[in-house]
């Protein structure tokens, strides 16, 4: 990949400096997880960590996703501020039980005893051609159960600054850095330097549809965004940027504006994190509505290897734009 | 602190109270359920109590412990109040978690019990967890990892032996080996029954010891604690124990014969160890009959407060789902 | 529990009865899981058949989900027709790795040569005051996965005669066995011996508003029927029965119908499967309804065990009710 | 089937064809890579060859396979097709899985290849079934396991050898230790960094044997074979040998000097055998030149056969993800 362009910084370089930046402001942090630290990080994200930190803050882990998952919440319990990470989803099931079964439960269980002031780290998505055990999009399970903080950059400033935030918070939080966007570069702007994990964002206005997107899905919806504004529809882009818990507010009142919705998301459609947005929009908003809403998903099939199948598999920014066209324009569908 | 245990009558006495307040207090608890004031599942340790009871007498107050499901004995041997305990168990507010976790989920912050895990083996990874923080933090403590022979079935007993070795970890870990998970005999469930030999393949030292000899439980611990405070790593306590009771209130006991639990109640911990004291002069009938006197005591006043709790109100429900601090 | 009384059938003798069929009528059929040898089942189910048929096919396991569930997708690739029991909802995270990556993926990525012809037996469900690590009502998570069928038998009919069905399915079939349902009786009809894997069922007919449940929210929703027929409101339950895929054309003819409709969910609300239905009624019948759609769902807790909060936890008939009756006579709520 | 190696030319031939075939179908997989026909992950067996080679002669076709992602080696050395397997590498319909698997997921049914697993220690539970089908079903069929040093990391490793061992499944467990899982040394990830005497945790008996040397893996893999098939349960095999390229195509490989890959590569299961072939006048070299110009040629034509194959329609991407019957 090109070395950044002046000003700008790429997302994987955003999530390197949010590590860094953690470290050094927090003796209590440390990363762990398998090749943080030697190998430099499977997406090179942790590269030079190592060195600068040490192995007793960069741990390199072996393959034991439950143990050490389960050691970070051991280890949060106890007063530490674990930053783990997990290469990839698919293997976070590995961990599931540590996850669901300890760390969403033990604060509440515990009546409050306890907190678990633990980050999770997982890359996801698909797009990279590795097929049906490391592509999926399984953010939306976690961002089922209660207990946990669910958080989705989608552009470099959330990738630089949502870490500081999700260590700063008593509970577990999971970031889901998306594997499409490690070599995306943006702007940071540098009167920023903290970022909310409370609240999702415009990223786009508009007054035809509103387009609510997260992590990949995202940068599809500002690119459809793009196609149906040469066809004069204006679109508002939401970023949901944080998983769970949802903000219906910042989605209601787009929804209440633009009068028709179209959701996107890169998980298989049934059951997907886009069923209950749009549900709260059918619960909460259904006076808004002139027309039904739309969802443009992820087929619901294992990732196929083959190029045009996995790009057939994934939601499209034409496919986005032909949903909202077909809101906003149904005869011309 | 030494290896050696302290064999005067104080400390023996002291390590028959704590079996018998066990004992005792998980008999009032099958009242209990049985009354439906306790319901749920209720694992009782009746016939383990040796195992908490000598383990927990080599730690200090710094020192962590990880349980299981079947805790009652980890908790009491810890030193969880009772009538906390009790208050849990009934599901009151004054209960040590509020009863919201009830038989199987105990917590006391204070008192570093990390839980009442009811995941079988889902305690072990938590365990190397708290280990790993202590260590960083330069405390000398150790975290004392209890479960049982099932637990060694799971993936995750071999992944946190291995982290906790491979790390240098100051973790014990205690296996309650009673020779059954559930209904699953040991030698139907593991292809090596001799539990300890696992630890061998992760370097960790490993020992096993009659589960059912307090005294020989509590030496055992404080060598293997002695050696971790040492920076030695983590080490392994094989507790060869029994369960005289049913797994939990629903099991029928398909599976083992009356005649092997008699034999087995004839070792029994407490019985044993009373005997044992009362022939070498160490303690008297009335001495024994005082300490059953004052735990009763204990238990009625722990009833009688969790009788007296209030339950939780429904609108504090989803409080601490997310926590808006940590604890101090 | 009483024997059953005359003509009735327990779900947990149902359930038996099911499993003893399939091994006297499928030679390649065996039963494996923990403790369902020797002890009898954890919850009784089995009771019995190790006698029957022998350690061969009933076949206690350690407690190892991942390699035992994992060596059920094994044993069906290779041909055999695999009955694999978990436990509890809760203990199936720690074999998810292999019906997520494995089962549900080899089908399709191996493009067509392999199936798997593997049932999975799960009890879930909340109830029974064990707290927040064996109550959870997962399988609106399992629903979300290609490749699976998810089924929730309600009622004894179904405990009797879905297994048999899902026998027959080449592709891996997850059955949900409410906790709450073993002692619940019912009466079987002598006429019928097979039921039908792919659709919903009309439990209870009626015109005012449906509601839509699955599992033990079933029969809290027959409750909450009855409770409305006293006031005069007319409700259809619609027993979702497959969870995985959904049938979405019975729903769908429900609510155009009633033209109003209260989804039930024991499961947490946010990123439930009563999100699924939902939004599929919000796409598809948006100019079906008069009303916006309601759920009644788990409270977002880890489930709490004192009795009051967890009955507090759990949906109740009276909640249904309230939410039907305000969707029904919204002046009156 | 004899344990006994036939030490015969045709023998010794054909083990050094299909170490040939491997190595140059992964050298044409990495210009295919470059020119980005193959994408995605691939792993390269460049260094292993002789543990597949030698371990898959020890089998019978009725025997059964389950692979790691890094299986190429496993595929060809199976028999699958190589220009089904080429296609499948890039894509296409023809591909053993449609261009649905890719590098990662070979499976070929005919061949008893049951995948190309990605999920490290995903496999070893699906070999535990598949042996378990097998002696249910009366074949006398082995099923061989592999898997690297790093799946002994993950708990399914524990499940699944105590699971074989228990009931006495006919599995080969074949542990392919390249002393790293991607940038993690064995002494870094393990413990006990002598992976074979984990079997004994499970009672497993367990041989380590020299990875690069082809005919000693096949001779240990032929004792291990006759064993399980009279009857005597699961066997690990141990074979110590080197990846000499990157972990996948993304490696920069800061974890290892040039100096150790170069000082393996020295002892390189290919160039040592032909060498002492060779040397023992067991072939002439022109026969390895024609050995090589035929392996070629196949390679030459499984390219041509992949370049000229098809694309899957997208109109059948949702095809399989359930199936209407069993495969015959
Ligand atoms: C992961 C998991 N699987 C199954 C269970 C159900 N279960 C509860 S206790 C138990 C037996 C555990 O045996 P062991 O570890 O020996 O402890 P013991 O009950 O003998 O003290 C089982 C199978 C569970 N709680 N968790
Ligand atoms: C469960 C899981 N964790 C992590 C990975 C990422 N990963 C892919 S290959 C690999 C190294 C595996 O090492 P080893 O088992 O020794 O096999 P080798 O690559 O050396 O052949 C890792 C960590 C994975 N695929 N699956
Ligand atoms: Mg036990
Ligand atoms: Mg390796």
């Amino acid at each position: 990949m090109s070395p950044a362009a002046t000003g700008t910084i790429t997302y994987r370089e955003a999530c390197r400096q949010a590590i860094r930046d953690a470290l050094l402001a927090d003796p209590q942090a440390f990363l762990m997880g398998e090749d943080v630290g030697r190998y430099g990080g499977c997406y090179a994200v942790t590269k030079g960590l190592l060195d600068e930190f040490g192995e007793d803050r960069i741990r390199d882990t072996p393959l034991s996703e439950s143990a050490f998952v389960g050691a970070g919440i051991g280890a949060a319990l106890a007063g530490l501020h674990p930053i783990v990470e997990i290469m990839t989803v698919n293997f976070s099931l590995l961990a599931l039980d540590q996850i669901v079964n300890n760390a969403a439960t033990i604060p509440h269980m515990s009546g409050g005893q306890f907190a678990v002031p633990l980050v999770i780290r997982i890359a996801t998505g698909g797009g990279r051609r590795v097929a049906a055990q490391h592509s999926h999009s399984l953010e939306g399970w976690y961002a089922h159960i209660p207990g946990l903080r669910v958080l989705a950059p989608a552009v470099v400033e959330d990738a630089r600054y949502m870490l500081a935030a999700a260590l700063a918070d008593p509970n577990p939080v999971l970031i889901f850095e998306h594997v499409m966007l490690y070599n995306m570069e943006g702007a940071l702007d540098p009167s920023v330097n903290a970022v909310d994990i409370a609240r999702a964002k415009i990223r786009r206005a508009g007054s035809n549809v509103s387009l609510i997107a997260y992590g990949n899905g995202l940068i599809k919806a500002l690119a459809a965004a793009e196609l149906l504004s040469a066809e004069g529809i204006a679109a508002e882009v939401v970023d949901l940027r944080v998983l769970r818990p949802l903000d219906t507010a910042t989605i209601l009142a787009s929804v209440a504006k633009t009068r028709r919705v179209v959701i996107v998301d890169e998980g298989w459609k049934s059951g997907s994190l886009s069923a209950e947005i749009g549900v709260r929009i059918a619960e909460e908003g259904f006076f808004d509505l002139d027309a039904p809403l739309r969802r443009v998903c992820g087929r619901e099939v294992p990732m196929p290897y083959a190029a045009h199948l996995e790009d057939a598999a994934l939601p499209q920014p034409a496919d986005i734009a032909a949903a909202a066209r077909g809101l906003v324009r149904p005869g011309r569908t | 602190m030494s290896a050696k245990i302290h064999l005067d009558r104080t400390h023996l006495h002291h390590l028959l109270r704590q079996m018998i307040r066990i004992r005792h207090f998980e008999m009032k608890c099958v009242e209990l359920y049985q009354a439906q004031k306790i319901v749920g599942f209720l694992h009782l340790y009746d016939g383990e109590e040796a195992v908490s009871v000598g383990v927990i007498e080599a730690l200090t107050p710094e020192d962590a412990i990880v349980g299981t499901y079947r805790e009652h004995g980890q908790a009491l041997a810890r030193g969880i109040a009772m009538d906390r305990l009790m208050a849990e168990m009934m599901g009151k507010l004054e209960g040590c978690c509020r009863g919201r976790g009830g038989s199987m989920h105990i917590f006391d912050r204070a008192k570093r019990f990390y839980g009442g895990n009811a995941i079988v083996g889902g305690g072990l990874p938590l365990a190397v967890g708290v280990a790993l923080a202590d260590k960083r933090r330069g405390l000398n403590a150790v975290t004392a990892c209890f479960f049982g022979d099932g637990a060694v079935d799971e993936g995750e007993f071999h992944e946190s032996l291995n982290l906790a070795s491979l790390w240098q970890l100051p973790v014990l870990f205690v296996c309650e080996n009673n020779l059954y998970s559930m209904g699953m005999a040991l030698e139907r469930a593991e292809a090596e029954t001799d539990v300890s030999r696992k630890a061998a393949s992760y370097r960790i030292p490993a020992v096993v010891v009659d589960g059912m000899d307090v005294v020989a439980v509590e030496a055992a611990a404080r060598r293997a604690v002695e050696q971790i405070r040492s920076g030695g790593g983590p080490q392994f306590l094989e507790c060869r124990t029994y369960r005289f009771r049913a797994h939990s209130m629903y099991d029928a006991e398909l599976y083992r014969t009356k005649q092997e639990v008699e034999a087995w109640r004839k070792k029994g911990p407490i019985a044993r160890f009373r005997n044992w004291l009362q022939e070498s002069g160490l303690i008297h009938q009335e001495e024994v009959q005082r300490i059953e006197t004052e735990v009763d005591t204990e238990i009625a006043a722990a009833v009688a407060f969790a009788e007296a709790g209030t339950l939780e109100p429904v609108e504090e429900l989803e409080r601490f789902v997310t926590m808006e601090g940590v604890p101090p």
